[in-house]
C-alpha cells in the first residue's frame, strides 16, 4: 500500500502540469500556432516558486492557508481513486462521499482566501464559484450514484471497473453514456475550463477562478496552479477510469494505456476549448442544471 | 274557571298586554302598580286566614302597590319624563310577541303536571306570561324607569306562583323575597338618580359606553 | 459521596437541586447583579458539569435507572428514568449549558443595582433543570411540566432585551407558536395516557397494540406538536425570530439543545408506538429536506449574522428530520442496515449539531458584542483584529459546511451512506425518490457552504465596514474563549475520532430505537478507528504547520493593499456585501418566494429628495401562510364583538333566549 | 357557634364602620375584621360541623367555598390599606360598610343548608356590591353599576322562580316541603320531573348569571372593568365562587333525582359557549380589565365543564375554584395598581410597566402565566386534572376543542398583557401620576401569588381532603 501511495503522488505531481502543456499545445495547434513547448507548465511553476511574493496588508492566514489546502486536496482525493491499473491506496466503502467532500475543503478555503483580499473583484468571483458548486456538485453525486447502483459498490476504487465496455450494449447502456457525458462536463466545470470559465482570460467581470486568485503572487501563486492541474488530473482520470479501464491485465501496458489516454482526455479538453466560446456567465447555471437534470435522466432509465 | 283567583289572574294578563300597549309612564306605573295590589289579593283566596296569609297579603299590598308607585312617581317628578317615546320595537309588534309568549306560556304551563289543588288554575301560565311580559318590557324599552317597570312585573310573575307556595315556604323566605325587592328598587332609584345626574337623562341608549 | 453513588440518576437529582438552588438564590439576591452574576453562572457551570459526568455512563448502560419521588398534588409520582436515549441527550445539553454559563460572565454587564442579572440567571438555572427534567421523565406529566416550564424560561430569556421592539415581537412569536405546539402535545399525552390507562410511560408500552388510524392520529399530533418547538418546515417561523433576539449564549443553547429536546419527545414517542407505515417515513423525510432546503436558501439570503444561523438551524433540524424519516421508512419496510445508518447518521448530527450551532452562536455573540451590531455590513475584517474568535468561528463554519474530517462531515457521510443504501435495496420507484434526496442534500451541503463563506467572509474578512468594526478588538477573557474552544475541541475529536461517540451510540441507544438489528455492527459504517484517526491526524498536523510556518515566516516587506483592479481609491463601500454575495445564486438558484422583499421611495419631482431603498428578509412561511390566516381569524372574531355592543335590552334578551332555549331543551330531553 | 360568629362579625365591623366618624381609621378595619373572620374559618374548616336540620351548617362544598372566600378577603384585606390610602380624600363610609358586609352575606351563603337562605345571601352580594362598583363615580362606573345591577337582579329573580319550581315539584313527591337541604336530597328522587327540570333551568340561568356562564355573561367586563381592582378581585374570586356554589347546589339535587344526564349535557353546552366567548372577546382586547373579566367567564366555563365531566374532573374544578380565585386576586389587583399609575386601562397608554412598576408588573405577568394554566402554577395543576378526567370519560372530541380554546385565549390574553408589562417606556406617563408603588399595594397580590405557586408544587394533605370531600357531594360517576 505504501508503494502504491507513492506511485500515487509521484504520478499525480509529475504529470499534472503536463496535461495543462498539452492543452494550451492543442489549442495552440488548432489555432494555427507553434505554441509553447509542453513543459512549459513545469517552468512557469518553478519560476513561480523562486520568486517574491507581495501579500495585501488585509489578509490574514487564510489567505496563506487557500493554496495549501488547493495543493493537498487534490493530493488526498487522488489516494481514492485507481490510477488505471495501480489501484487506489485507501479504498473503503462510501469513500465516493470523502472524495467529493474533499473538493468541498479545497473550495472552501479558496472561497474564503479571496474573500480575505477584500476586494469586490475576488468577492464576485468567489460568489460565483460558491454557486455553481451548488449546482455541479448534486450532478457529480448522481453520476457516482449511478455507476454504485450498476456495481453494487460504493467504492471508487472497484466501482468502474468495466462498466462501460461490459454494459454498453444492455439495458443500462444508455445511463452509462449519459453518465459519460455528464463526467466529462462535470470535469470542465469544476476545472474552470471552456465554456464555463476560461483560465487565460483576464476580464475579471466574467471569470470565476482565476478572478478568486487575483491576489496570490509568487509561490502562493505557483501552489494554485500546481493545485488545479492536479485537480484537473484527478477528475480527468475518473473520466478515463470509466471510458477506457484497464484492460490488458498487464500492469505496464496498462499504466501506459491510461497515461495516454489521460493524454489524449488533455487533447480533447484542448478541442473543446477551441472548438467553443465561453458561455455567458448567465447561461452557466442553465447548463449545469441542464448536466443535472441530464444525469438524473441517466438514473431514472437506470431504475425504470 | 270561575273561582276568584283565576278572575284576579285573568285581570292580571290582560294588564300585561296593557303595559305592554301603553306608551304614558304615569299609565304604566298606575298599571303595574294595580297589578301588584291585585296580586297581592291572590294569597287571601288562596290559603287559610292565618296571620301569614294576612301579612303576606298586606306587605304585598303595601309595596307593590303603594310604595313603589310612590318611588317611581318621584323618580318621573325629578326627571320630568311623561312618555316612553320611540321603544326599540314598535307597541303593536310588542303587543303581538306578548300575545305569542303568553300563549307559549299556556303551551308550558300545560306539559307540567298540577297539583289536584291546583289543577284548572291559572297560576302557572299567568305566572310565566307576566314574567315574559317583564322580560319583553325589558327587552323594548329604552327608559331606565320602564326598564324598572319591565323588573316589576318579573317579580310581579314570580310571586303570582310564590302565592302557591307560601304555605310551604317558611316566612323568612318570603319576607325575604319582598325584602329584596324594596331593596333592589330602591337601590335601583338611587342608581337612576345618579343616571341622571350624570346623563342628565334616564334614556339608557346612552349608557352604551362600555363596549367591545 | 462515591463516585459510583455519583454517577448515575442520584447524580442527576443532585444536579436539579443545583440547578434549583441557585436559580431560587439568584432570585432572591433582588437587584444585587453583583452577586447575582458570578453565583448564577457558577451554579449553572457547577451544576451542568456535574451532570455531564453523571450522565456520561448511563448511555452505554443496558438497565435504565429510575427514581421516583412521591408527589401528592398531582396524584402521580415525579417519576424520572435515566436510560441511553435520556443520556443521549442529557450530554449536550449539559456540555452547552456549561460553555453557555462560563461564556455569560464575560458577555453580560449589568449594571449594579438591576434586577436582571438576577432574574436572567434564574431563568438560565431554570432552563437548565427544565431540559434536565424533559428528557429524564417517566410521565406524561411530568414532561408536560417540566416542558412548558422550559418554554416559558427560554422565552424570558430570549426576551432579556425586552426594551427592543423586535425583541419583544420575536419573544411573542415564540410564545405562540411554542403553546401551539404545546396544546398538541396535552392532546398527544392525554389521548396516549386514555389507550395506555396512565400517563406514565411505563405504561405507554401498551401504545403497542393500538389499531393503525389512532397510532397514525397520536404520530400526528407528535410530529405537529414536537416539530413547533424543533423548527420543523413549515413550523419554524418562531426561530429565526427568536434566536437572533436572544442573547448568544441563550441562542446557543436554545439552537444547540433546547430544540432537541422536541427530537427527543419524538423518538421516546416512536419507542412507544406500533411500527409507522412506510409512507409516513417517506413524507417525514421529504419535509425534511424540503425545511433543510427552504433553511439554507433562507440563510443566504439574510444579513443579520445570527438570522443566518437560525436559518441553517432550520436546515439542520431538516436533515435530521430527513434521517428519521428514512429510518421509519427502512424499518418499516424491513431495510435494517439503512435503518441503521439514517438513525445513527441523524443521531449524530443531533450531537454534531449542538456543538457547531453553539460554537458558532457563541462566536457570533463576541462579533456582536464587538461590533454592536447583529448586521453583517457592519462587521468586516475581524479575523484580523480578533484573530482567537475569528479562528474559532472559521472553525465553525467549516464545520458545519461538513468539510473533512470534522464532525459535520462524518453524520452527512452516514446520513448518504444510509441514502445510497436504501437506493440500493429497494425498488425503482423509492429508489428514484433516494437517489433524488441524496442529490438534493448535495444541494443543501453546496448551499451550507456557501452561506457559511459568505457569513465569514464578509463578518471576518476584508477591510471593517464600520467604525466600530475597525475598533473592534479581541476580549481578554479567558472564559469567553475557553466556552468556545470546548465545543470546537469536541467538533475536531468527532471528526478524527468518530469511533469515539458511534461507540457511545452503537450500543443500547441502537437496540432501543432499533430493536431488530444486531448492534454494534460495525461493518456498515466506513472504516473509523485507529486508521482513521491517525491518518486524519496526519494530515491536519501537516496542514496545520505548513499553514502556521508560511504564516508567520511571512515577509514583512512586500506588504502592501489589495489591488483594486484599477482603482485607485478602492474604499470599504466598494467591498463585496453580504447581499451581493448570494444575489447570484437568488437570481439562479432559489425561488421568487424566498428573496426579500424591497421597498424603495422614488420621487419624480424636479428637485427628488433623497431616496430610501430597503430590503426586507421576512419568512416567507410566516407572512404568505400563518399571518394571513390568523389575522383572518381574529377579523372573523372581530366580527363577533358586535355580541357585546353596551345594550342592556340586548343583553337581557340573551338572557331570555337562554331560559327559553334551555326550558325547551328539558322538555324535550329524554 | 364559631359559624355564627364567622357570620355577625362582619356585620358587627360594618356597624362600627358606620359609626365611625373618622376616614382615616375606618379602612383599619377591614385587615382585622378579615384576620379575625380567617382565623375562625381555619377553625371551622378544621372541625366538621355540619348538622342536619339545621338553617345553617357547613358541608364538604360550604365549608371549602367559606374557606376560598375567606382567604381571598384576607388577602385583599391589606391592599385596601394601601388604596384607602391613595384616595385619603375620598368619602369611604358607604364602601367600606359594603365592603365589610361582603363577606357576611358570603358566609350566609357557603353556609346556608337551605336554598331560600342561600338566595337571599346571593341576592344580598349583588346589591352590596353595587356602591363598590359604583366608588369611581363617573358616567362609565354608573353605566357598570346599572347594567350589573339590572342584569343580575333578572338573574336572582330566575334563581327565585328557579327555588319555587323546585319546592313545587317537592310537593308531587309529597314529602315535606321544606328547602332544606338535606331533605331535598333525601326525597328528590320522588320529585316531579318536569317540575324539577324546569326549576334546574331557571337556578341554572339565574345563578348563572351571577356567576358569568356565556353568554349571561355580559355585566361582568363592564363590571368588573370599571371597578377598582380590589372589587374586581373580590367578585372574580368571591362571588362567583358564591355562585358556582349556588349552581352545584341545584346540581347535588338534579343528581339526587336522577337527571345527571340533563345536568352534565347543560353544563358542558354553557362551559363551552363560555369558553368560545371568551376565546373571541380576548383577542385583541385592550382593555386590561375588561381582558381579565373574559378570562373570569372562561374560567366559569372551565369549572363547569369540570363538573359536567364528572370523575376526577370534579376534583380538578374544586381546585381550580380555590386557584382561580387567588390568581384572580393578583391580577386585578395588580391590574389596579397599573390602571392608577397610568391613569388608563387601555393596552396602548399602559405600556412598558415593567420598568416603572416592577413589582406589579412582574405580579401581573406572572399571574397571566398563572391563569393560562402555565407550570408550576396551580391552575396548571387543576386544568390538567379536569383534562385528565375528560380523557378518562372518552370526550376526545371535547378535549380537543378545551384546548384549542384555552390556547386561542392564551395567545389573545398574551397579546394585551405582553405589551402591557414589556412594552416600550411611557415618559408622559411617568410624569402624569404620583402613584409609587407601596408594600401594602405589593404585598396582597405577591402572598396570593406565592400561594398559587405553593399549590402548584405542594397541595397540603387537608386542603387535598377538603377537595375530595366537597368533589364526592357533586361527582357524577363519567
Amino acid at each position: 500500500m505504501f508503494i502504491r501511495l507513492l506511485l500515487h503522488l509521484l504520478l499525480l505531481a509529475g504529470l499534472s502540469p503536463l496535461l495543462i502543456g498539452v492543452i494550451t499545445r492543442t489549442k495552440a495547434i488548432i489555432a494555427g500556432r507553434r505554441g509553447a513547448p509542453l513543459w512549459q507548465p513545469y517552468r512557469d511553476l518553478g519560476k513561480l516558486f523562486r520568486k517574491d511574493m507581495v501579500l495585501s496588508s488585509t489578509t490574514t492566514w487564510v489567505f496563506r492557508a487557500g493554496p495549501v489546502v488547493g495543493i493537498a486536496v487534490p493530493l488526498m482525493a487522488a489516494l481514492l481513486i485507481p490510477f488505471g491499473a495501480i489501484g487506489a491506496p485507501f479504498s473503503f466503502s462510501g469513500d465516493l462521499v470523502l472524495f467529493v467532500y474533499l473538493f468541498g475543503l479545497a473550495r472552501f478555503f479558496t472561497v474564503l482566501a479571496a474573500l480575505d483580499t477584500g476586494s469586490s473583484f475576488e468577492g464576485m468571483g468567489a460568489a460565483r464559484e460558491a454557486t455553481f458548486s451548488c449546482l455541479a456538485e448534486p450532478t457529480l453525486f448522481v453520476a457516482f450514484i449511478v455507476l454504485a447502483r450498476i456495481s453494487g459498490s460504493f467504492t471508487l476504487d472497484t466501482m468502474f471497473g468495466t462498466l462501460l465496455a461490459n454494459n454498453l450494449q444492455t439495458v443500462y447502456g444508455v445511463s452509462l453514456v449519459l453518465t459519460a457525458i455528464c463526467l466529462f462536463i462535470i470535469m470542465l466545470a469544476e476545472n474552470c475550463r471552456i465554456p464555463f470559465d476560461d483560465p487565460n482570460t483576464h476580464l475579471e467581470l466574467t471569470m470565476i477562478h482565476e478572478v478568486m486568485v487575483l491576489d496570490h503572487s509568487g509561490p502562493d501563486f505557483g501552489l494554485i496552479l500546481y493545485g488545479a492541474a492536479m485537480k484537473l488530473m484527478v477528475m480527468g482520470t475518473l473520466v478515463v477510469n470509466f471510458v477506457m479501464p484497464p484492460a490488458t491485465g498487464h500492469l505496464l501496458l496498462d499504466a501506459g494505456l491510461y497515461v495516454a489516454a489521460l493524454l489524449a482526455l488533455a487533447a480533447g479538453i484542448g478541442l473543446v476549448e477551441s472548438g467553443m466560446a465561453r458561455l455567458r456567465l448567465i447561461k452557466v447555471p442553465q447548463l449545469l442544471i441542464g448536466t443535472s437534470l441530464l444525469s438524473f435522466f441517466a438514473l431514472v432509465l437506470l431504475l425504470r | 274557571m270561575n273561582t276568584p283567583p283565576n278572575l284576579i289572574l285573568l285581570f292580571v294578563i290582560l294588564f300585561n298586554f296593557f303595559i305592554l300597549g301603553t306608551s304614558r309612564l304615569a299609565t304604566c306605573i298606575r298599571s303595574v302598580a294595580l297589578q301588584g295590589a291585585l296580586l297581592s289579593l291572590l294569597p287571601l283566596f288562596l290559603h287559610t286566614s292565618t296571620f301569614h296569609t294576612y301579612l303576606l297579603a298586606g306587605g304585598a299590598f303595601i309595596l307593590k302597590g303603594l310604595l313603589m308607585p310612590w318611588l317611581l312617581f318621584r323618580a318621573i317628578r325629578q326627571v320630568r319624563i311623561r312618555r316612553e317615546v320611540e321603544p326599540r320595537i314598535g307597541y303593536i309588534p310588542t303587543l303581538l310577541l306578548g300575545a305569542l309568549t303568553t300563549a307559549g306560556a299556556f303551551i308550558f304551563g300545560d306539559r307540567l303536571p298540577l297539583l289536584p289543588a291546583h289543577l284548572h288554575s291559572l297560576f302557572i301560565p299567568a305566572a310565566l306570561a307576566t314574567l315574559a311580559a317583564g322580560f319583553l318590557m325589558l327587552i323594548t324599552r329604552r327608559k331606565a324607569i320602564t326598564q324598572v317597570l319591565g323588573y316589576l312585573m318579573f317579580e310581579n310573575g314570580i310571586f303570582i306562583f310564590g302565592t302557591l307556595l307560601a304555605e310551604a315556604m317558611p316566612f323568612m323566605v318570603e319576607m325575604g323575597v319582598l325584602l329584596d325587592m324594596l331593596v333592589a328598587i330602591f337601590v335601583m332609584g338611587i342608581v337612576m338618580n345618579h343616571i341622571n345626574r350624570e346623563f342628565s337623562t334616564l334614556n339608557t341608549e346612552q349608557l352604551s359606553l362600555l363596549r367591545e | 459521596m462515591t463516585p459510583t453513588f455519583f454517577t448515575n440518576i442520584n447524580g442527576l437529582l443532585l444536579v436539579l437541586a443545583v440547578y434549583l438552588t441557585g436559580g431560587l438564590l439568584c432570585l432572591i439576591s433582588g437587584p444585587r447583579a453583583r452577586l447575582a452574576h458570578p453565583l448564577g453562572a457558577a451554579t449553572a457551570a457547577i451544576a451542568s458539569a456535574l451532570g455531564f459526568i453523571a450522565t456520561l455512563p448511563a448511555l452505554s448502560a443496558v438497565a435504565p435507572q429510575h427514581v421516583a419521588l412521591s408527589w401528592p398534588a398531582a396524584g402521580v409520582d415525579l417519576a424520572l428514568t435515566l436510560d441511553p436515549l435520556a443520556a443521549f441527550f442529557l450530554l449536550p445539553i449539559f456540555l452547552l449549558t456549561f460553555c453557555g454559563a462560563l461564556y455569560a460572565i464575560d458577555y453580560l454587564h449589568f449594571p449594579d443595582r438591576s434586577w436582571r442579572a438576577g432574574l436572567h440567571w434564574f431563568f438560565y438555572n431554570s432552563l437548565g433543570a427544565s431540559m434536565t427534567v424533559v428528557v429524564l421523565a417517566a410521565n406524561g406529566l411530568v414532561f408536560l411540566l417540566a416542558w412548558e416550564i422550559m418554554s416559558l424560561s427560554s422565552f424570558f430569556l430570549v426576551t432579556h432585551d425586552y426594551q427592543e421592539e423586535k425583541v419583544r415581537q420575536a419573544g411573542w412569536l415564540y410564545l405562540v407558536a411554542t403553546h401551539i405546539g404545546a396544546a398538541f402535545l396535552f392532546f398527544l399525552f392525554f389521548a396516549a395516557s386514555r389507550a395506555a390507562g396512565s400517563l406514565d410511560f411505563a405504561s405507554f408500552t401498551a401504545l403497542r397494540t393500538l389499531p393503525a388510524d389512532s397510532a397514525l392520529l397520536l404520530f400526528f399530533a407528535a410530529l405537529i406538536g414536537f416539530g413547533a418547538k424543533a423548527g420543523l418546515f413549515p413550523m419554524h417561523v418562531w426561530l429565526p425570530d427568536a434566536h437572533p433576539a436572544a442573547p448568544s449564549h441563550v441562542s446557543a443553547l436554545m439552537s444547540g439543545v433546547m430544540i432537541k429536546t422536541a427530537l427527543y419527545g419524538l423518538l421516546r414517542m416512536l419507542t412507544f408506538l406500533p411500527p409507522i407505515p412506510g409512507w409516513i417515513g417517506i413524507a417525514v423525510a421529504i419535509l425534511g429536506i424540503i425545511g433543510a432546503l427552504f433553511g439554507i436558501a433562507m440563510a443566504a439570503t439574510q444579513t443579520d449574522i445570527k438570522r443566518s444561523l437560525a436559518y441553517s438551524t432550520v436546515e439542520n433540524i431538516g436533515i435530521i428530520f430527513l434521517g428519521f424519516g428514512l429510518w421509519l421508512f427502512c424499518l418499516a419496510t424491513g431495510h435494517e442496515a439503512a435503518a441503521f445508518l439514517a438513525l445513527i447518521g441523524a443521531l449524530l448530527h443531533i450531537w454534531n449539531h449542538s456543538l457547531f450551532k453553539g460554537l458558532l452562536f457563541l462566536g457570533a455573540g463576541s462579533l456582536v458584542h464587538a461590533t454592536g451590531s447583529r448586521e453583517l455590513s457592519a462587521m468586516g475584517g475581524l479575523l484580523r483584529r480578533m484573530p482567537l474568535t475569528g479562528s474559532l468561528l472559521f472553525f465553525g463554519g467549516a464545520a458545519i459546511s461538513a468539510l473533512p474530517p470534522l464532525n459535520g462531515f462524518i453524520s452527512e457521510w452516514l446520513l448518504y451512506l444510509s441514502l445510497f443504501k436504501a437506493g440500493q435495496d429497494t425498488l425503482a420507484g423509492t429508489a428514484v425518490l433516494f437517489m433524488l434526496l441524496a442529490i438534493l442534500l448535495a444541494l443543501v451541503s453546496g448551499l451550507v457552504m456557501l452561506v457559511m463563506t459568505r457569513l465569514l467572509g464578509v463578518a471576518l474578512q476584508g477591510e471593517p465596514r464600520s467604525q466600530a468594526a475597525a475598533t473592534a478588538h479581541e476580549s481578554s477573557a479567558v472564559l469567553l474563549i475557553a466556552a468556545m474552544l470546548i465545543p470546537a475541541g469536541l467538533c475536531l475529536l468527532v471528526g478524527i475520532a468518530p469511533q469515539l461517540p458511534l461507540q457511545l451510540i452503537n450500543g443500547p441507544l441502537i437496540a432501543m430505537l432499533l430493536p431488530n438489528f444486531a448492534a454494534a455492527d460495525t461493518t456498515l459504517l466506513p472504516p473509523f478507528g485507529p486508521a482513521w484517526s491517525f491518518t486524519m491526524l496526519v494530515a491536519l498536523a501537516l496542514l496545520a504547520i505548513i499553514v502556521t510556518v508560511r504564516t508567520v515566516r511571512r515577509r514583512a516587506a512586500g506588504r502592501i493593499g489589495t489591488w483594486g483592479c484599477g482603482y485607485l481609491k478602492p474604499d470599504t463601500r466598494m467591498a463585496y456585501t453580504a447581499g451581493s454575495y448570494s444575489q447570484f445564486a437568488q437570481d439562479t438558484v432559489f425561488c421568487s418566494c424566498i428573496t426579500p422583499t424591497a421597498a424603495s421611495t422614488r420621487s419624480a419631482a424636479l428637485f427628488p429628495p433623497a431616496a430610501q431603498f430597503r430590503q426586507e428578509r421576512l419568512d416567507p412561511v410566516l407572512t404568505r401562510w400563518f399571518l394571513p390566516l390568523f389575522r383572518k381569524l381574529a377579523e372573523q372574531a372581530y366580527a363577533f364583538r358586535r355580541l357585546q355592543a353596551g345594550q342592556l335590552s340586548i343583553y337581557v334578551l340573551y338572557i331570555f333566549t337562554t331560559t327559553i332555549l334551555l326550558l325547551g331543551w328539558s322538555i324535550m330531553a329524554p | 357557634m364559631l359559624l355564627y360568629a364567622a357570620i355577625f362579625l362582619p356585620f358587627a365591623a360594618a356597624l362600627i364602620a358606620v359609626l365611625l366618624p373618622s376616614d382615616r381609621l375606618r379602612p383599619w378595619l377591614i385587615p382585622v375584621t378579615a384576620l379575625i373572620h380567617f382565623s375562625l374559618v381555619l377553625q371551622l374548616t378544621a372541625t366538621p360541623t355540619a348538622s342536619a336540620g339545621s338553617l345553617i351548617g357547613l358541608d364538604a362544598l360550604g365549608r371549602f367555598i367559606l374557606f376560598v372566600v375567606s382567604l381571598l378577603y384576607a388577602a385583599c384585606s391589606f391592599y385596601a390599606l394601601g388604596y384607602f390610602r391613595c384616595h385619603a380624600d375620598w368619602e369611604n363610609r358607604i364602601f367600606i360598610t359594603a365592603l365589610l358586609t361582603f363577606p357576611g352575606a358570603m358566609t350566609i351563603a357557603a353556609a346556608a343548608q337551605h336554598l331560600g337562605l342561600l338566595w337571599v345571601a346571593v341576592e344580598a352580594t349583588t346589591l352590596l356590591s353595587a356602591p363598590m362598583i359604583y366608588y369611581n363615580r363617573n358616567r362609565f362606573s354608573i353605566e357598570a353599576t346599572w347594567k350589573y345591577l339590572l342584569l343580575c337582579s333578572v338573574g336572582i329573580a330566575l334563581a327565585m322562580l328557579g327555588i319555587l319550581f323546585v319546592g313545587y315539584a317537592g310537593l308531587h313527591g309529597g314529602g315535606e316541603q321544606e328547602l332544606l337541604l338535606d331533605r331535598m336530597l333525601a326525597s328528590a328522587p320522588l320529585y316531579s320531573k318536569p317540575w324539577l327540570r324546569a326549576g334546574f333551568v331557571f337556578l341554572l340561568v339565574g345563578f348563572g348569571t351571577k356567576m358569568g356562564l356565556a353568554p349571561l355573561h355580559t355585566w361582568k367586563p363592564d363590571a368588573y372593568g370599571e371597578a377598582p381592582g380590589l372589587v374586581g378581585g373580590l367578585l372574580a374570586g368571591g362571588l362567583t365562587s358564591v355562585a358556582f356554589l349556588a349552581i352545584l347546589r341545584s346540581v347535588q339535587i338534579m343528581i339526587a333525582a336522577g337527571e345527571q344526564a340533563l345536568v352534565r349535557q347543560m353544563l358542558l353546552a354553557l362551559g363551552v359557549l363560555s369558553l368560545v366567548f371568551a376565546a373571541i372577546f380576548v383577542i385583541r382586547q385592550r382593555d386590561i380589565k375588561r381582558m381579565l373579566a373574559y378570562s373570569s367567564v372562561e374560567h366559569m366555563g372551565i369549572l363547569v365543564i369540570g363538573v359536567a365531566v364528572g370523575g376526577v374532573a370534579t376534583y380538578g374544578a374544586m381546585f381550580h375554584v380555590l386557584n382561580n380565585a387567588l390568581t384572580k386576586g393578583v391580577l386585578f389587583m395588580t391590574a389596579g395598581n397599573i390602571h392608577r399609575y397610568y391613569g388608563s386601562k387601555r393596552m396602548c397608554e399602559t405600556q412598558g410597566a415593567l420598568t416603572v412598576l416592577p413589582y406589579s408588573a412582574s405580579l401581573f405577568l406572572a399571574g397571566f402565566l398563572a391563569i393560562t394554566g402555565s407550570p408550576p402554577f396551580a391552575p396548571f395543576m387543576s386544568e390538567f386534572t379536569i383534562l385528565r378526567g375528560m380523557f378518562a370519560g372518552g370526550h376526545l372530541a371535547l378535549s380537543a376543542v378545551f384546548i384549542g380554546l384555552l390556547v386561542v385565549i392564551f395567545i389573545g390574553m398574551g397579546g394585551t398583557v405582553l405589551p402591557v408589562a414589556m412594552g416600550p417606556h411611557m415618559e408622559e406617563a411617568e410624569e402624569a401620576t404620583d402613584y409609587r408603588e407601596t408594600p401594602l399595594t405589593v404585598a396582597s397580590p405577591l402572598l396570593l401569588l406565592a400561594a398559587v405557586l405553593c399549590l402548584g408544587i405542594y397541595l397540603p394533605e387537608p386542603l387535598r381532603l377538603m377537595f375530595t370531600e366537597a368533589a364526592k357531594l357533586v361527582e357524577v360517576a363519567p
